[in-house]
Order: structure tokens, then C-alpha cells, then sequence
């Protein structure tokens, strides 16, 4: 029992020592007459680094894609900083599961893609894209084409692109679904290097609870179809974990419980 | 509103994505069509009446090809013009898909058979097929062979690049894949490269078709006392707008239907191929 | 055990203009009959061309293949194939696709058909025997490449990263499924991937390829139970041994 | 199978072509010269190259040097055909983008399609009579058909993906034609100018048998009025190789324009 009642408190205290960045409020969702994602209520804190954990064809794609007001809500809406998100107004960050490079453009092309679009003076691009192709590692390869480079390195530019983007709220669908495990890993190791030092608000949905457990400072579990949010965990295992060591382990095996879909 | 909370188990299909900013005019759409096709409509008339060049009413086209269905020109009812024209197309295809699918198949299939004719076939390739009229009008007269062997030159080439790139680009991995399960040689040819150019192999015969229709018209211009092309040049002499234009739109028809049968023929040779986009 | 398939220092080198590109150096294995072997390898490490050469679809610069102790030039159906991207006839219903081996050989049609309703009866197909390639999922186009394979009643199965191309979900289910299936008609199987956690779920032994030139770097036994799980301690145990063998392929 | 032999010199691999080329001309030459075909409908190798070495700076007997005609031709040719790519292209990927100008001009479109382009020759003599301007509207139409045809493929087969990058950026929908869209449509487009170009080549020969007084296609017209069927084939054969220069040298600027396609 004493374990229920100390994850809510350590909830509360979690969420009471941060600043709300994006809320969802009643989020509805249906095709036609078929219901897909039913009342999803939840906050994301400012910097936080949040996993959503969900099977895949649980609709996530269709959630990703309302919250990045690429599909329109039936019903409800998404705030960012309490106004109504906008693509246009607000900066945000999208990683599609499928590879996303844009083929003609070379890696640099790519990485400036974005605040081309958000038309920032010329100097700030040029000192982003340096940034971040450093953080990356990607310096070595700006003028290869996207048909050069391995899926994995691929993955990686699509990601700088959109930190360069300093997002209000950066959304990551299953990114490194595709890679062996040691890739992951060490994708996964770059990726939360790379959070610490911007601090972008960070949305990573996947169906892999180990890799979830690994990353996040928050886990929401999602249900089946109709889609909600079926309950929330934090982790706040010392960084870097080690997936053997017993502590992650408990949390996993806890999650895998909450979850149960399979 | 609350919506009903149906509980599916089936996996549904989510609706394919459409970008937001396009479905939102989908309203009027429908209606655009229509609008458009009583637009032309209405200018083609306001340009004839107006006299602004020498166009036929749609009204007087209509008179013209009723004129020309019951009565005569150049002394041949307007079904003989057509059935000439389509007689010279079919031939002529008949010869080129019996000599140039072939030919293109085994260039495509073996080196050596592509060494010895590729380079004949190369200096021949790139010159238009009408600009064999003149020579084939110099050898045989203007009768009804010149202009069968210019159709056939027009038949003949694309069915020989289509069904060369077909054979000779056809996927390597089929090939591996039907040679560990034991296929010999000649079983490759047969039940694995020409079934996986097939597709390419038929859109030589469209194009063949298509540019073959295209010089039937062109050689009944320049030398022949019938057919669908001699119609409309005949309609230029006379100077009877509404005979040209009636004659283009026959010859439109007659397209039409042709690349109609082109498709249904497509779906019965391959049909394991998925729909096209457009 | 008997021994089905061994190798014997293959290499092999490409010739190009720009120069030679050594491939694979002095491999040797040798496989006992119904093991089954993964072969794990970073992405370019010549894994692929070694099971070409196996399979006869490629020939080694120096070095032999035996089956059975007789040296093989060439494909044979002894040696059945699936291949990573699948490579079924796209004219061909799912079940003319899995009868195409039988009927090249001159089985007659009856006892083909009956062979070819049992195997699809054993990859879980039934009802899309008449189905065309295009009409299926990238799982079920694997199923009848499986079903393929085994219609040439194959004495090894050669395996190309089959499920390279599937998306995880359905990853984990096919690795499921091969084993089921592997269980119900054993064979000896040569399984290729790049996939660690695949080659501790699957392998009874598991080699480890360098990159190029790809040479055999380590060997590992897997004596854990079938179905194993990818959560539990052993398991995971037995991959993070593997993974600190295996280069890391960026 | 096994692996190339490191030097394979030029003649090893080709004898078998210059066997059959040279006997391919020997044939044509032994036709004429043994009298088996009356050179006054056949001309030999020997008279083509020396009628067109005389060609080349001689305007008899039909009134103009090679180097005219081609040069009429090749004006003719290139301005329909840039006027037909510098409409039809546009058209073409407006109609693939934008439902509204798809909904009008297609139905239009569709019905004009299927009249080949050498059907529009009587009328445009009709009405423009047979100087140069009716002859480039012919030339135009025959370009414009399969310009607009290929855009459209080719804006409309992009990849949904890479719209949603652009959009998420918060590009609009016009933005995302000219970011996404068009550049995506390139290599479908020179697809379209290749064709537009072996069909304008066509076009214009037919159109200068039928009315002309200078341009290749008069030139071999005239070699058939004055018997003369070595001025007929050196112009068939001039007619070739220029519409295969032009070709290649599109297909170069292709090449490299779309060097990102996989």
C-alpha cells in the first residue's frame, strides 16, 4: 500500500516544482463515426523529458499528429504557454518514425530547413546549425545527400534539425524503432546529451517500456483503442541507468504490469 | 456533444492523410467541373458568333458530323474514312508486335543477339517516323503499303526500347530467388524474365500504339484519298471550319477509345499490378 | 550430430577498375544438422555474400563449400533461400509463388498442390491462397517466402535478414513465428542479421562477424530454452555479452 | 558470375557490332551499286556522304545549305517547345497541387488530350496559314501535352511525409508547394520535357512536309519531288542525330539535377 501512496505524493511533488509548458485539454478524436482518441487529458512541464508508452496501431500516429495541429481535433484543444498551439506562432518540433530527410537537400540543407521557414536572420542560422551539427557530430558529413548516409545517421539529422529549432515542444515518434540494440543505445545516450544541454520540452512515444524506462523522467501509459491516458509514472533513476541494474528493472516490470495490453 | 463511445475491436483503417489545408475547400469542388465545361461551352460559342477567328459553332459541328455520317466525302461515307484509317493502324501494329517484341525480348535477354543489332537498330532509332515518308512514298508509290510501313516504324521502335529495357533491367533478385529453387536457364526466361517485363513490355505497346495512331494521320495528310487524317485536310481545302473541327474531335474519340482498350487489356495481361496514382 | 554444412577458409575479393575489395577473409563453420546459426554482423561485413556463396548464387575467389562432405557449385534446391527483400513473383497467386520450386522440378500438379496447402496450412496463410503480393503485408509476403523455401524440402534453410524490412511490432512476432514453424519441420537453418537481440532470441549458437573484410571474430553458445523472453535476466545477460563483441556500425 | 577480367579492351567485347555494322553497309552499298535497287530511289553510302559534304555549304538544287534548314527547324522547334514546357509545366503542378485549378482546367484538358498533335496541323494552316507562327502553335501543343501530364505525376507522387515536415515548421500551404512540392516534381519533369521534345522533334518534320519552304522536313520533301534520294536520306539521317544531341543533352541536365534519386 505504502508504495501506491508515496508515487502520488512523489507525482505531486514532481509536478508542483515545475512549470506547465503544454496542456491538452479534453483532446477528441474521430473519423466519421469511429471513435480514436477518447478525452486525453494531460500536462507536459517545461524541459521536461516525457515518454508516452503505447502499442503500436494504439493510434499514436493520430495523436502526434493532432498535437502537432497537423490533423484537427474533433473536439478539445492543445495549449502551449496557455495559448491555443499554431504551427505558425509557435515553434513546434516534429521526429517522424519513417525517415524525413528532405532527399535533395545535403545534411546542412536540411538541419537549416526549418528556421528557413521560421525566417531568422541569416547569422542566427549559420550559428545554430554550427552548433548543433557539432553537438551532433554531424560537421563531417554537411555536404553528403541523404541517400548517403546509413538510417541511423539519417535519424540523427532529422533530430538535429529539429532541436536547431530550440522547439516549444518537441514531438518524437519511435525514432529508433528500426536500429539494433547497441545502436539504440548509443543513439539513445546522444539523444539525452543533447536534451541536457538545449532543454527542449521533449514528447518520446514508443512501444519499448526498457527504452522508455532508460529516458524518461515521466512515463504516461496509454490504452488500447479508443486511446486515453490510462496512468503515469515517474522515473527518477540517476542518470546514466544501466538497464540490468535491479532498481530499473522493478520500474520496468512495473510499467509492464500497468500496461498489460498484450 | 458527446460522441457515442463505440467500442470497435476491428483494427480500423485510419483515414489516409490529407493535408489540412487542402481539405477544407473540398465544398465547391464538386461543382468546379461543371462550371468549367459550361465556360468553354459558353466562349467557343461567343468566339464563333462573334466571328473573332473562323470557328464553328458547336451547333454547326454537330450539323457536320451528321452531314458526314448519312451523307459522302471525297465520295466515301464517314465510317469507310474511319475503318481505313484504324485497318492501316492494326495492321501495321499486328507486324510490329510480331517483329519488335521479340527482338527487343532477346537483345534484352542475350549480350550477343544485342551486339549484333543494337547498333543498326541505334542509327534508325532517334529519326521520327514520319520523316519516312518521303522515302517510303519513293519506293512504294502512295498506296496503301507507304503508309502502313510508316505506322509500322512508329509501332516498331517503342515496343523494341520497352521491351529491351524490360528484359535486360528485370530484377535480379527474382532471378536468384527462382534459380535456388533449381531453375534452369531457358526456365528463368520463361517463367521469370519475360513475366517480370511484361509490364514494360506493354507500355511499349502503348506507345507504340499511340505514336502509330499519331503517323496513320500523318501519312493520310500528305498522301491519300481516305482516311481520318485525309478528312480534316480535306476540310482545310474546302475551307469547311466545322469539317476540321468535327474531324479532330472523331480523331479524338477514336484516341480515346483506343487508350479505354489499352487499359482494359492492361488489367487482363498483368493483372497483379496495383492501381496507378493517376 | 551429423554434419549438414562446412566452409572451408572461403574468401572473396572484388575486382573492379578502381581496384580490389578484399569481402571476406578465410572463413570457416561448419553447421550440425537442425541447428540453428545466426550469423551477426554490422552492416557491411560481407554476412550476405557469404550466405550468396553458401547458397551458390555467388562464387567464392578461394576456399569450398561442402553439403554433406561433397563440394556444391552452383544453386540447388538442397539449399533453400529467403531473401530480405522477399523476392516473390508479383504475377504469381501465394500459392503458384510457393509451388513455383516443385513445378520447376516436374513434381506432378496433384502432389504439388497437396504440399503447397500444407505449408500453407503450417505459415498460417490459409485463406490467401489465391491472394497476390501486392495484396499482402510485408509479414505475410515473409510467411510465403518462408513456405517457398520449404516447398524444395530443403536439407539447409539460408535466411537473409528476413524481417530487416518489418517494423518492430511485427518483427517480434515473426521471430515468434519462424521458431514455431522451425519447430513443427526441423531443419538446419543459417540465420543472417544485424540484430543483436534477434540473434539471442533465435540462435542455438551465434557467430560474430568483423567489418570488412568480414572474418568470423567470436562464437557463442545460447543453451537457453525456446521461447526464451526478451526481458528476462538470462537473456539479458547473453546480450549484453554479445553486444560488447559486436562493432558498433554508425 | 565471377569477377570481371581486370582489362577488357574495346575490341574483344564489340567485334560483334562492327562486324555487323560494317557488314550492314557493305550490304546497302552492294544493293545499289550491283543495280539490284535503281539509285534513283536509293542512294549508296558513298553518294549520301559526298551529297552531304556538298550540303553543307551548297543550297542547290532545293534552294537552301543544310545548315539553313536545320536552322529553321531548330527555331521552330525550340520556341513551341519552350513555350509549351514554359506554360505546361506550371500548369501542370498547379493542377497536381491545388484542388480548385485541378477541378477546372482538367475536364478541359482531358477532353483535348487525346487529339494528337499532328490532328491540330490542318486547322492551324486553317487559321494562321502556314507560315512560322502556325507552325509553332503546332509545335506548342505537341510540347504542352506532355509537360503538363508528367508535372502533375510528378507534384502529386510527393511524399506526404515531407509536406508534414514543412507544415509542422509552420509553412503554409503555398510555402510547401515551392519548398516541397516542386523541387520533389523535378525529376518527373524532365521525364515530361524529354517526351515534349521527341514529340515536338515529330511534329515539326510533319508540319514541314506539309507546308513549308525551308526546315528539314522540306528538305527531304523536296528530295522526293526531285528524286534525289540521297538529299532525303541525309536529311532523315541530319533529322536523328540532332533530335538524339538534344535529347542527350537534356538528359545530362537531368542527370544532374536529380543526382539526389536513389
Amino acid at each position: 500500500m505504502n508504495q501506491e501512496v508515496s508515487s502520488i505524493t512523489k507525482l505531486e511533488e514532481y509536478k508542483k516544482s515545475r512549470e506547465k509548458k503544454v496542456e491538452v485539454r479534453d483532446l477528441i478524436k474521430a473519423f466519421d463515426d469511429l471513435l480514436v482518441l477518447n478525452e486525453v487529458n494531460f500536462d507536459i512541464y517545461d524541459g521536461e523529458f516525457l515518454c508516452i508508452v503505447g502499442p503500436t496501431g494504439c493510434g499514436k500516429t493520430t495523436f502526434l499528429n493532432v498535437l502537432a495541429k497537423l490533423l484537427p481535433a474533433t473536439e478539445g484543444d492543445i495549449l502551449i504557454d496557455g495559448v491555443s498551439a499554431d504551427p505558425k506562432k509557435h515553434n513546434i518540433a516534429f521526429v517522424f518514425q519513417e525517415p524525413s530527410c528532405i532527399p535533395w537537400q545535403t545534411v546542412e540543407q536540411n538541419i537549416r530547413f526549418g528556421l528557413e521557414i521560421k525566417r531568422l536572420p541569416a547569422n542566427e542560422i549559420n550559428k545554430r546549425t554550427e552548433m548543433v551539427m557539432e553537438l551532433i557530430g554531424l560537421t563531417r558529413f554537411r555536404n553528403y545527400l541523404p541517400k548517403e548516409l546509413s538510417s541511423s545517421l539519417e535519424q540523427r539529422v532529422v533530430i538535429a534539425r529539429n532541436f536547431v529549432m530550440q522547439p516549444d515542444i518537441m514531438l518524437m515518434d519511435e525514432p529508433y524503432g528500426q536500429l539494433d540494440v547497441k545502436l539504440r543505445y548509443y543513439l539513445e545516450d546522444e539523444l539525452i546529451k543533447t536534451w541536457q544541454e538545449l532543454k527542449p520540452t521533449v514528447l518520446f512515444i514508443t512501444h519499448n517500456i526498457e527504452e522508455a524506462v532508460y529516458m524518461a523522467e515521466r512515463i504516461l501509459i496509454l490504452s488500447n483503442k479508443p486511446t486515453t491516458i490510462k496512468s503515469e509514472v515517474i522515473v527518477d533513476l540517476p542518470r546514466p541507468r544501466n538497464f540490468a541494474d535491479p532498481s530499473f528493472v522493478e520500474v520496468r516490470d512495473h510499467i509492464t504490469d500497468l500496461i498489460r495490453w498484450w | 456533444m458527446a460522441l457515442n463511445k463505440v467500442d470497435i475491436n476491428v483494427q480500423p483503417k485510419e483515414e489516409g492523410y490529407v493535408p489540412k489545408s487542402k481539405k477544407k475547400t473540398f465544398s465547391y469542388i464538386q461543382v468546379l467541373p461543371v462550371v468549367s465545361f459550361a465556360l468553354a461551352l459558353g466562349i467557343w460559342w461567343v468566339i464563333a458568333e462573334l466571328e473573332l477567328i473562323r470557328l464553328p459553332t458547336p451547333a454547326e459541328v454537330i450539323m457536320q458530323l451528321y452531314v458526314m455520317a448519312t451523307g459522302t466525302v471525297a465520295g466515301q461515307p464517314l465510317h469507310f474514312h474511319v475503318y481505313m484509317s484504324l485497318q492501316r493502324v492494326l495492321i501495321a501494329f499486328v507486324i510490329a508486335l510480331a517483329v519488335g517484341i521479340p527482338l527487343g525480348t532477346m537483345m534484352g535477354w542475350n549480350r550477343r543477339i544485342e551486339k549484333i543489332f543494337n547498333p543498326i537498330f541505334e542509327i534508325f532509332r532517334p529519326i521520327p517516323p514520319i520523316a519516312w515518308v518521303p522515302l517510303a512514298i519513293l519506293w512504294m508509290g502512295i498506296g496503301e503499303a507507304p503508309k502502313i510501313f510508316i505506322v509500322w516504324v512508329g509501332c516498331f521502335v517503342p515496343m523494341v526500347v520497352n521491351s529491351f529495357t524490360g528484359m535486360r533491367y528485370a530484377d535480379k533478385l527474382l532471378m536468384d530467388a527462382s534459380r535456388t529453387l533449381g531453375a534452369t536457364r531457358s526456365q528463368q526466361f520463361f517463367n521469370v524474365a519475360l513475366p517480370a517485363a511484361l509490364p514494360s513490355i506493354f507500355a511499349g505497346v502503348q506507345n507504340g500504339l499511340s505514336l502509330g495512331w499519331m503517323c496513320v494521320l500523318a501519312a493520310e495528310m500528305i498522301a491519300a484519298r481516305e482516311g481520318a487524317g485525309f478528312l480534316i485536310l480535306q476540310g482545310m481545302y474546302v475551307r469547311n471550319e466545322a469539317m476540321i473541327v468535327s474531324g479532330m474531335l472523331i480523331i479524338g474519340l477514336l484516341g480515346f477509345l483506343i487508350a479505354i482498350f489499352l487499359r482494359y487489356m492492361e488489367k487482363v495481361i498483368t493483372p497483379w499490378r496495383k492501381e496507378e496514382l493517376v | 550430430m551429423k554434419e549438414i554444412i562446412k566452409c572451408e577458409n572461403l574468401c572473396k575479393t572484388f575486382f573492379t577498375e578502381d581496384g580490389e575489395e578484399e569481402v571476406l577473409r578465410n572463413i570457416n563453420l561448419s553447421v550440425k544438422e537442425n541447428e540453428f546459426l545466426v550469423i551477426l554482423g554490422p552492416g557491411q561485413c560481407g554476412k550476405t555474400i557469404l550466405l550468396n556463396i553458401i547458397a551458390g548464387l555467388e562464387t567464392a575467389t578461394s576456399g569450398r563449400v561442402l553439403l554433406e562432405g561433397e563440394e556444391v557449385k552452383g544453386p540447388s534446391p538442397e539449399r533453400g533461400m529467403v531473401f530480405q527483400r522477399i523476392a516473390l513473383m508479383p504475377w504469381k497467386t501465394v500459392i503458384d509463388n510457393i509451388e513455383l520450386g516443385p513445378r520447376l522440378r516436374g513434381v506432378p500438379k496433384k502432389t504439388r498442390r497437396k504440399e503447397a496447402l500444407e505449408l500453407i496450412n503450417m505459415v498460417g496463410l490459409n485463406g490467401f491462397e489465391k491472394a497476390y503480393p501486392h495484396e499482402l503485408s510485408g509479414g505475410m509476403k515473409q510467411r510465403v517466402g518462408i513456405a517457398r523455401a520449404y516447398a524444395s524440402n530443403p536439407k539447409i534453410l539460408l535466411m537473409d535478414e528476413p524481417f530487416g524490412h518489418l517494423d518492430a511490432q511485427t518483427r517480434y512476432y515473426m521471430e515468434e513465428e519462424i521458431l514455431r514453424i522451425w519447430e513443427q519441420d526441423k531443419r538446419t537453418v543459417i540465420f543472417v542479421t544485424n540484430n543483436i537481440e534477434e540473434a539471442v532470441y533465435l540462435g542455438d549458437r551465434v557467430l560474430i562477424m568483423s567489418k570488412l573484410p568480414g572474418t568470423i571474430k567470436d562464437e557463442h553458445q545460447i543453451p537457453m530454452e525456446r521461447p526464451r523472453d526478451y526481458t528476462d535476466q538470462a537473456f539479458l545477460e547473453y546480450r549484453q555479452e554479445i553486444s560488447e563483441q559486436t562493432e558498433l556500425a554508425l | 558470375m565471377n569477377n570481371v577480367k581486370l582489362k577488357n579492351n574495346f575490341f574483344t567485347e564489340n567485334y560483334l557490332s562492327i562486324l555487323s555494322l560494317s557488314f550492314f553497309f557493305l550490304f546497302w552499298y552492294y544493293l545499289v551499286a550491283s543495280g539490284i535497287v535503281s539509285d534513283r530511289i536509293l542512294a549508296d553510302p558513298i553518294t549520301t556522304i559526298q551529297t552531304f559534304i556538298f550540303k553543307l555549304t551548297n543550297t542547290s538544287p532545293e534552294g537552301a545549305t543544310l545548315f539553313q534548314h536545320l536552322r529553321t527547324s531548330l527555331i521552330l522547334a525550340l520556341t513551341g517547345f519552350s513555350l509549351g514546357a514554359v506554360i505546361g509545366v506550371p500548369l501542370g503542378l498547379l493542377m497536381g497541387w491545388y484542388k480548385p485549378v485541378d477541378a477546372l482546367v482538367r475536364p478541359l484538358f482531358d477532353v483535348l488530350r487525346p487529339i494528337p498533335p499532328i490532328a491540330w496541323i490542318p486547322i492551324s494552316i486553317f487559321w494562321f496559314g502556314i507560315g512560322m507562327f502556325s507552325k509553332s502553335f503546332i509545335i506548342f501543343v505537341s510540347a504542352f501535352v506532355p509537360c503538363v501530364i508528367n508535372s502533375y505525376t510528378g507534384i502529386r507522387l510527393t511524399n506526404p511525409t515531407l509536406i508534414r515536415v514543412a507544415e509542422v515548421y509552420g509553412a503554409s500551404y503555398r510555402e510547401t508547394f515551392f519548398r516541397v512540392g516542386v523541387p520533389s516534381a523535378v525529376p518527373m519533369i524532365f521525364t515530361g520535357l524529354k517526351l515534349a521534345l521527341s514529340t515536338a522533334w515529330m511534329t515539326l518534320v510533319a508540319a514541314e512536309l506539309l507546308a513549308a519552304n525551308e526546315g528539314l522536313g522540306y528538305m527531304i520533301q523536296m528530295g522526293r519531288r526531285l528524286a534525289r534520294p540521297d538529299i532525303i536520306i541525309v536529311g532523315m539521317l541530319t533529322i536523328g542525330a540532332v533530335g538524339a544531341l538534344i535529347a542527350s543533352g537534356l538528359q545530362s541536365f537531368d542527370s544532374k539535377l536529380s543526382k539526389w534519386r536513389s
